[in-house]
């Protein structure tokens, strides 16, 4: 299990390492890019800010989960915090599990479940301006004790 | 405490130390804060609460010593 | 597009680079893996063979087919032939889009569809002897004229 | 025409020259490949046919010069 927050830019070839195994038939990844546009708007940059020690905690949270659900899975997951240029990724994560089914599952609910409840909050900056984004994540409240 | 993202920008600071009642609840403490932050205060329904990093209910009560943080709704992953 | 049978190794980051785009928001790969056991029996070895040029075609239908589907996505499919060792990757398949939800799903639709309609054969080598696998598959004689 | 996998394994060569007669349809060529090779007749449902590129019912008659595929159903991808 790899997991880690961090400013220098992701490296996709690093988390497939980390979940590749020889009885592991199929290996999904996403990669969350930087996109030029959002909302009708140029986006021009982005940031991302972190509560580090949390957010790594809530990563490794929906890791052991993701190897509870879907047994003999591997996955990691990395996500990059400061700013980030167009085009760069700001979350990687890899699955590999026995088959392929299991794998997009598993990975598609890392990465759904990651936006609600990790600790990171995004700021994009547009030729007139910049604002923090905000979802309305009910899984995040309902999480708390 | 801490303050994250547009919490933290509104303060002009990621972190403060806060004398609270006792049984102070974490609620207790946004309406603190957000006395001083006005802009603070629509979100108040919103807001995540988390108690030495794990999310708690906003009627959660303190304990002498813990950290605890305010967090706008999150917005990582892409 | 990027559309390849081929004899050497595949490389995920050639289908990755192939399918990089400002616009896309997510980007999903998928890569199957040869894997050390089948139904319970050691695999020593694979080997696939391919009808070369009908494989390409009908992977070049299914990247349309994606594109149709999935408007403003980009896909890479290469799949290798010849002899495979255990971890060495059979097929590799990326695929970018605006949103996340539709880089999954297009992802998964182009696996499915691959192994149903991709005339290309698998056999395995274990320790006792080989075999070719044939699975009954609907969709490719549905697809008859 | 053209026999993959298995059936290039059981025929040892990958492609062969036939002379059918005129409306012959797919089957009717499986059928007669079928003679030589007798391991290939249980296989007469589930076998993909396909002229020039694209999969055809059993039931398609072959033009003159066209080329015929038999093959296994497929297995690729992983």
């Amino acid at each position: 299990m790899l997991i880690r927050v961090q400013e220098q830019p992701l490296d996709l070839a690093e988390a497939v390492r980390a979940v590749e195994h020889p009885s592991a038939g199929g290996l999904v990844t996403f990669s969350g890019v930087v996109r030029d546009h959002h909302d009708g708007k140029r986006v021009v940059a982005i940031g991302y800010e972190a509560y580090g020690t949390m957010a790594e905690a809530k990563m490794r949270q929906i890791a052991e989960d993701v190897i509870r659900r879907w047994p003999d899975s591997r996955i990691a997951i990395l996500h990059r915090t400061g700013k980030l240029e167009i085009g760069e990724a700001s979350v990687v994560i890899a699955v590999s599990a026995p088959h392929r089914a299991e794998a997009f599952d598993a990975c598609e609910y890392a990465i759904d479940t990651l936006k609600q409840i990790v600790p990171i909050w995004k700021k994009e900056a547009y030729e007139n301006g910049e604002v923090w984004l905000e979802y309305e994540h009910r899984l995040a409240q309902d999480s708390a004790r | 405490m801490r303050l994250f993202a547009r919490y933290r920008e509104l303060a002009g600071t990621g972190s403060l130390e806060l004398d609270v009642p006792a049984k102070s609840t974490a609620l207790d403490v946004f309406d603190r804060v957000a006395e001083s932050y006005p802009d603070m205060r629509s979100m108040r329904q919103s807001t995540l609460m988390a108690i030495e990093s794990e999310f708690v209910k906003p009627q959660t009560e303190l304990t002498d010593g813990e950290e605890l943080a305010l967090m706008p709704p999150v917005s990582g992953g892409c």
